[in-house]
């Protein structure tokens, strides 16, 4: 790592005025992956870059969430790229990729339900080491989900769907990511959870973080993110800005119903 | 060909009952049921012919009457039947791991009775059992026919409706039932078809081998029969009694290997000595490079499909 | 029931208990991780009463390869104790490596793996017999230095004398119980060790690494294994390689019986399992593991995930 | 409470108040409603609604926790899994799940179980009427897999099929069943809009085809308006709507819950 | 096409064959060799005598400890000469803890290494189901650790130099009788699952009530059991004045250990397991002052014993145990036996079949000064002992040096 780029990773600012064009911080090249005997991703190439909210549309099954697995590293491409920061993390253990400040809130949220909203979260701070920081960010999460402040000693398992999102969102911040992975926040919450959750989302933003988003409620998220990619069965088929896609006549048609 | 057919016909014959009773772990195992408890069903198969040969039937000179050895393989078949319902009825709503501990513990069960009661002759278990047979060798009248007809009735199920329910069962229990499959019949059905042939081969066992005691099917016997299944293969037929053979022979082989002159006496003597050690290897190498077992469908299907295909 | 009988084998099913804890603890540890039943565990409780044998500078017989080979060090009990488990471990996690892990990697049936840590324990015990004979081996007889032989319980008329050596299992058992459920419940790694039970692929998008925590249980599992052996073959003596195998069958039913994977589970099994043998009339003393395997068959059937086991529904 | 004055005399499939829940979470919280014969019946709603437990509910995967369940008129809702599929309920999985280790043709073969007779003894020894049977059980089959587009692919293992066709075979695996009533559980989903499109036309064919019932769980609001004669709309375990896709659509508590306001 | 599965299976069945057919050819008519070659053993002509015993599973040790024994005889005799110059050579194949295991080692002696007659194999259970093979193959087998009821009476071909425990035990309680003539109450405990030590715990029963003592317990235990603490106490409760135990060494020792260690303080009789060097390496020095009656005493005045003894004392740096010293005597039954048939009719010009049924007359006429004292058999094949010993276990106090002390 050269030093303009631990500058630049280190200090958004730096990046922000020193450096030109911005080295994107995730760089997906012709990644392909197989489930089982099936193409899950093809030719996939996609770029995030530090400070955006980017966002993947698609229909069930259309390989969003087997994007993010192969970016945390939960699934083994066949063949192709990911550079994270410039380094090329595409072999690297899941867990060593966390530290390097990825953070995946999965699918179906995953709390760890046979243990506390305080385990749950002081898990999520796993990787670090400065029990002090630690400490002050676990007091934001309960600034910025009081309700899941009210249920701290709680086991994960009893709290409701929504609450579960956002203790999922809460836990993947505790490791302070560069990079938050989004996987279907929305799933199954009432649409004032929703769009609270979604608020939740534009803060962390003005916060410096980058977020890739996936999402099934494409309009909702469109009208959140800078750009976005639609995938159709293992392939990118459209990407643009936003608010273009929201006014793309296809994109209206298939996702926004 | 005389002189090795009396060294080895105790263990052709040993080989044809392994793999029969690899067939019988392989029953349960055609509905996705690991059941260990085939060595109980044994066990209390020899039990039945052999106090059955001694106390009851009691043949006093002579050759005993191979009619005799037949209806004690059929009780036995019954018994180990009756028994299987009622064992596996309970048994069998349990899966994967929880299964195999309680065929375990059932065949525990039986072994501590059968070392305690009388009729089984405490630890000593029951000796002089008569001889249908001259030679060990021509037990091979009751067992090579046995097999057969265990193959030919397992290859036969695994084409009919009866095989498509087991096959259901063990790839997804519950769209087998989605599709109008009762599970619990079936994977009862399967367990008893086990026991039953389980039971049989016991009775054939305890005259074969002149005395039937509480070490016989017990829990290590478990492991060979599993381990022999396992590696053979679990998906067809073939796979078990191949297995089964395959693993009564090795360690004779290893022991026949040990004897070959010019080996390093190090080597012939780890052989010799060590077999146990290469049978533990061989079970860890297998599993993990063959987890199907080596033989598989597919390498008959391959063929088959092209030519019904074309 | 006379109250001193009563005490007495009361006190006797918890001693008889505490061994099948103390064995049931490594084992119970596996599967609460792994979701396996690891069968090379009574082969490596007797592995671990070998080594600290060897490392206390004891000689072997003469039927195996090392016949009458002695180590030239002549450690004290407790530290060939820990040095003895701690090789245990080391083999626990070689054993892994080798019998596991690549089995974990193909997502292979959790049954498979079953099989294979059965082969894992063939090739040990019988590696022990190639190497060291198939001979009883005993500690020497000052292993727990001047303490009496048994403690009395009782009064002198009426004495209820329980083994030192029980006594000091039963001990360890309770110390043991108490620093695991510590470490797993209040430690960071303990915690981390749970999310990896619970959800593999959830606790390595924690930044957790799942195998490093695998190869640590396995490390104190099979630790676990070597210390239960040897203070184990110190009160019964290494009747040879096929020692931990008898207890393994056993071990089996306590760990079902307490819940499979429940820590707690493992010491309320043992125990269970100690009382009712221990009362198990002596006319029918001989049915004794037909009790214990009896109760585990019902057990199955009627609450599997047995005593103080959770429940595991299937996703549908 | 919903408003049920659109009844028709024809009733197939009725639920009466049930409910469901799992250890203090209610998934189905007090869910009535009637599938007439020969409907296409639209359940939807967000994930977690409660949709997939109510099919498991009338499959008999899962026991209702309260109230009932008729088919035919008669009640089923404690029958076990294989009596329902006997009785002539057949379903699809949201998971996919096929016997993946076999081909497709066994897939297929495997559902006719219930439509033949012969046991063991006639099976084994391939006595009348097993061969005759056997024979005719692998046309059915073929010709299952003919209808769905997949005759070509028929040896091939199941698991090895793209998503899509995945989906096609569940679908043939159900029909070879024959049922009356076919329960699919997001059968579009993975499917581009063209083929969801297909799917439609599909679906239709095979209601007059069969003279089927059909009831399916569907994300796509198109695809779900456009085909379905009513829908149902589940939320929180709830039901908060029930009529036809007009009323559906314009229903200011469906807005609000699922489709979202603009 | 559907013939290949059957094909396939049945290439498979013949492929098994033909691997234990291969490793046969490969063995070649050079048989088997014994581990530790005695000088002359390599010359072709040597008479081969086998050896079944168990050289692994759980009961390795007694089979170990028997095999000890014959190779030290082989050595002594072909020292001495052989059967008039020809050497005897021991074909050694292991039986495992198996029935299966044990007519396995018999049917390969018996056809491939052609011996005149076989020792073993170790349990009974064992020889129930492998020494009908050799009666049908009319070749005569000596067993030197089977004590059962029942054994002889197998066969003709069948035969034993192991005393069995009816006559061995009554012995040891005569002598504890003598220790303490005020015994009254006697607790009893075997190993339920040992064969032997069921038939030799009914021997002890009767014995006691014969001497007009009173059983005041009979407790269970099995050979893999290692904890006794719950029918110790219920023994010690009842204060007997006498324990006696029949078990294996291993089990017996710990109970031994056990019960001494719980506060039992008055005789311990030990069975026949006891009877190996390896009961001092379980109970060290709580071991010290067991009773134990003997079909073996290592102190036995005789040539030949001092001669064994002292082998098996450089050999082993130990005393030599019961089942080394009958495997010795059975194999000196088949020298002397052959060396008898020789003088009548030279053995090396009978043809085999006549030579072991010529073999098995003989052997069972004989008279023979063994180890174990003066021996010869009953006409079914029982040995017929003349010499029995009740040993007193001294151990020294830190448990390390014991030895079998000859009561008398």
């Amino acid at each position: 790592m050269t030093l303009s780029e631990a500058l630049a990773s280190e200090f958004p600012t730096y990046r922000a005025f020193f450096m030109k064009p911005p080295i994107p911080l995730l760089e997906i090249k012709e990644l392909y992956v197989n489930y089982g005997g099936i193409q899950a991703l093809q030719n996939i190439d996609l770029t995030v870059n530090a400070g955006e909210v980017v966002t993947l549309i698609g229909a069930n099954g259309a390989g969003k969430s087997t994007t993010l697995r192969a970016i945390s590293r939960l699934i083994n491409p066949r063949s192709g790229q990911i550079v994270y920061q410039g380094r090329d993390i595409t072999r690297r253990p899941a867990h060593e990729v966390v530290q390097l400040g990825i953070a995946h809130s999965p699918e179906g949220r995953r709390v760890l339900a046979r243990q506390t909203v305080l385990d749950n979260l002081e898990l999520g701070a796993y990787t670090r080491s400065n029990l002090a920081a630690v400490r002050a960010d676990l007091d934001r999460q309960f600034e910025i989900f009081p309700r899941l402040a009210e249920r701290r000693l709680q086991l994960a398992g009893t709290l409701s769907g929504g609450e579960q999102q956002m203790l999922a969102i809460a836990r993947a911040l505790m490791s302070r990511p560069k990079l938050l992975l989004l996987d279907e926040p929305s799933l199954g919450l009432a649409p004032a959870i929703v769009l609270e959750i979604f608020s939740i989302i534009r803060d962390l933003r003005a916060t410096g973080v980058t977020i890739l988003l996936v999402e099934q409620n494409a309009k909702l998220a469109l009208e959140r993110a800078d750009r976005g990619y639609i995938l159709e069965a293992g392939r990118i088929t459209l990407t643009g800005q936003a608010s273009n896609l929201l006014n793309d006549d296809l994109v209206r048609k298939a996702y926004l119903g | 060909m005389a002189g090795f057919l009396s060294t080895y016909g105790f263990l052709i014959v040993s080989m044809v009952m392994g793999a029969l009773l690899g067939l019988s772990l392989y029953l349960p195992l055609m509905t996705g049921q690991l059941s260990l408890a085939s060595p109980g069903f044994y066990a209390l198969g020899g039990y039945i012919a052999a106090i059955l040969s001694t106390q009851v039937f009691k043949v006093s000179d002579g050759l005993y009457p191979i009619g005799l050895v037949l209806l004690e393989m059929s009780i036995a078949g019954v018994v180990s039947g009756v028994l299987g319902v009622l064992v596996g009825i309970p048994a069998l709503r349990l899966r994967g791991i929880y299964l195999a501990i309680a065929t375990i513990a059932f065949v525990e069960v039986l072994r501590v009775l059968s070392l305690n009661l009388d009729i089984t002759g405490g630890a000593v278990g029951i000796f002089g059992i008569p001889q249908p047979f001259l030679t060990p060798i021509e037990y091979l009248w009751i067992v090579i026919p046995l097999l057969l007809m265990s193959m030919v009735l397992l290859y036969r199920l695994e084409r009919i409706r009866l095989g498509r329910a087991f096959t259901a069962i063990r790839e997804d229990e519950l769209a087998a039932g989605a599709m109008g499959i009762d599970p619990t019949y079936y994977k009862v059905l399967a367990f008893t078809l086990g026991a039953i042939l389980a039971g049989v081969v016991g009775a054939v066992s305890a005259h074969f081998l002149n005395t039937w005691n509480a070490r016989q099917g017990t829990f290590d016997a478990s492991i060979v029969y599993l381990t022999s299944v396992l590696i053979g293969g679990t998906r067809t037929f073939v796979g078990p009694v191949l297995g089964g053979m395959v693993f009564t022979a090795l360690p004779e082989v290893l022991r026949a290997i040990a004897d070959t002159a010019g080996l390093p006496l190090w080597l012939a003597q780890f052989l010799r000595d060590g077999r146990l050690i290469i049978f533990g290897l061989l079970i860890v190498l297998g599993t993990i490079f063959f987890p199907q077992g080596l033989v598989t469908p597919d390498l008959f299907k391959r063929r088959k499909d092209r030519k019904s295909q074309s | 029931m006379d109250i001193t009988l009563f005490v007495q084998q009361f006190l006797n099913g918890l001693s008889i208990g505490s061994i099948y804890a103390i064995f049931a603890l490594g084992y119970t540890l596996i599967f609460s991780i792994l979701g396996i039943i690891n069968f090379a565990h009574g082969a490596l409780f007797t592995l671990g009463a070998y080594f600290t044998y060897a490392l206390m500078g004891e000689a072997f017989g003469l039927n195996g390869l090392l016949a009458n080979a002695a180590l030239p060090v002549k450690l004290p009990f407790a530290l060939a104790l820990i040095l003895g488990s701690a090789l245990a471990g080391l083999v626990g996690v070689a054993v892994e490596r080798i019998a596991f892990r690549p089995l974990r990697r193909k997502r292979a049936d959790s049954l498979l793996t079953v099989v294979s840590s059965l082969g894992v324990a063939l090739v040990i015990v019988n590696l022990i017999q190639y190497l060291v004979g198939a001979e009883n081996y005993t500690f020497p007889g000052n292993t727990y230095g001047n303490l009496p032989a048994a403690i009395n319980f009782g009064t002198a008329e009426k004495p209820i004398p329980i083994r030192t050596v029980q006594v000091v299992i039963f001990g360890v058992s309770v110390v043991i119980l108490t620093i695991l459920t510590y470490f797993i419940n209040r430690t960071k790694y303990g915690k981390a060790m749970k999310a990896v039970a619970e959800d593999p692929i959830t606790a390595s998008l924690l930044g957790i690494n799942t195998d490093g925590f695998i190869v640590l249980t396995f490390f104190i599992s099979s630790f676990l294994a070597g210390l239960a052996g040897t203070l184990v073959a110190s009160s019964v003596s290494i009747p040879g390689p096929y020692f931990g195998i008898a207890f393994g069958l056993k071990g089996l039913a306590v760990i079902v019986l307490g819940g499979l994977g429940s820590i707690p589970g493992a010491v309320l099994g043992g125990v269970v399992i100690g009382l009712i043998e221990a009362f198990v009339p002596a006319d029918y003393s001989a049915y004794k593991d037909a009790f214990a395997f009896g109760i585990l068959f019902i057990m199955l059937l009627v609450r599997p995930q047995g005593l103080l086991g959770r429940r595991f529904v299937q996703k549908v | 409470m919903i408003d049920e004055n659109l009844t028709t005399s024809n009733p197939i499939l009725e639920a009466k108040s049930l409910n469901r829940t799992f250890g203090g979470l209610v998934a189905v919280n007090n869910v009535s409603f009637t599938v007439n014969k020969n409907e296409i019946f639209g359940l939807i709603g967000p994930n977690g609604a409660g949709k997939t437990t109510l099919f498991n509910m009338i499959t008999g995967l899962i026991e209702p926790s309260s109230g009932q369940m008729f088919y035919q008129g008669e009640e089923i809702s404690f029958l076990r899994p294989h009596l329902i599929a006997k009785a002539g309920i057949a379903r699809t999985f949201q998971n996919i799940r096929l016997f993946g280790d076999l081909s497709a043709l066994e897939n297929v073969t495997i559902a006719r179980h219930i439509h033949t007779k012969s046991g063991f003894i006639r099976g084994i020894l391939g006595l009348p009427p097993a061969p005759s049977e056997e024979i005719r059980n692998k046309q059915k089959a073929l010709e299952l897999l003919d209808l769905v587009g997949l005759s070509d692919r028929a040896f091939e293992k199941a698991r090895n099929f793209p998503y899509g066709d995945q989906r096609r075979l569940e679908i043939a695996r159900a029909l070879a069943l024959e049922p009356q009533v076919l329960l699919l559980d997001e059968p579009a989903a993975g499917m581009n809009p063209s083929e969801k499109n297909q799917l439609s036309e599909f679906i239709r064919e095979l209601r007059s085809q069969f003279n089927l019932t059909v009831i399916l769980i569907e994300h796509h609001v198109p695809l779900v308006m456009g085909l379905c004669d009513r829908i149902a709309v589940l939320n929180f375990g709830k039901l908060i709507a029930l009529g036809d896709p007009a009323q559906v659509r314009t229903n200011p508590a469906v807005i609000e819950a699922y489709l979202g306001s603009d | 096409m559907k013939k290949t599965a059957v094909r396939t299976s049945a290439l498979f069945v013949a492929f098994a064959f033909l691997l234990s057919a291969c490793t046969q050819t490969n063995s070649g008519p050079a048989p088997t060799t014994t581990t530790n070659p005695s000088p002359t053993a390599g010359s072709s002509n040597a008479i081969p005598i086998g050896i079944a015993l168990a050289l692994t599973s759980n009961v390795a040790l007694l089979g170990q400890e028997g095999v000890a024994g014959a190779k030290i005889a082989e050595k002594y005799f072909n020292d001495k000469g052989g059967i008039d110059g020809t050497p005897i050579k021991l074909v050694i194949q292991d039986t495992g803890g198996e029935e299966a295991g044990a007519i396995n080692a018999f049917q390969t002696l018996i056809t491939q290494s052609q011996v005149v007659g076989i020792v073993g194999p170790t349990l009974s259970q064992q020889a129930f189901s492998a020494d009908p093979i050799a009666e049908r193959a009319k070749v005569p087998v000596l067993g030197a650790s089977n004590t059962a009821k029942g054994i002889p009476e197998i066969g003709d071909y069948v035969a034993r130099v192991s005393a069995p425990v009816a006559i061995v035990a009554p012995n040891s309680v005569k002598a504890a009788l003598k220790i303490n003539p005020n015994i009254k109450k006697v607790a009893v405990f075997y190993a339920q699952n040992d064969a032997f030590s069921k038939s030799e715990t009914g021997t002890f029963q009767e014995t006691v009530k014969e001497q007009g003592l009173d059983v005041v317990t009979v407790q269970k235990f099995q050979t893999t059991d290692t904890d006794f603490q719950t029918q110790a106490t219920n023994a010690i409760n009842l204060k007997p004045d006498l324990i006696i135990i029949s078990g294996l060494a291993t089990d017996g020792g710990n109970l031994v250990r056990q019960l001494r260690e719980l506060g039992y303080k008055n005789i311990i009789i030990g069975g026949n397991g006891f009877n190996t060097s390896s009961i001092f390496t379980v109970c060290k020095a709580l071991c010290d002052g067991v009773l134990v009656a003997q079909a073996y005493s290592p102190d036995h005045v005789n040539e030949i014993n001092k001669t064994f003894r002292t082998t098996y004392l450089n050999q082993y740096k130990k005393e030599p145990p019961q089942f080394s010293a009958q495997a010795f005597a059975a194999v000196q039954v088949y020298v002397e036996a052959l060396q008898a048939l020789d003088k009548k009719s030279e053995i090396s010009k009978l043809p085999l079949a006549q030579l072991r049924t010529e073999l098995n007359k003989q052997l069972l006429a004989g008279k023979y000064d063994t180890p174990l004292g003066e021996i010869a058999f009953t006409p079914v094949g029982d040995v017929i002992q003349k010499d029995f010993y009740v040993a007193q276990l001294k151990v020294d106090k830190d448990g390390n040096n014991g030895k079998f002390a000859f009561l008398k």
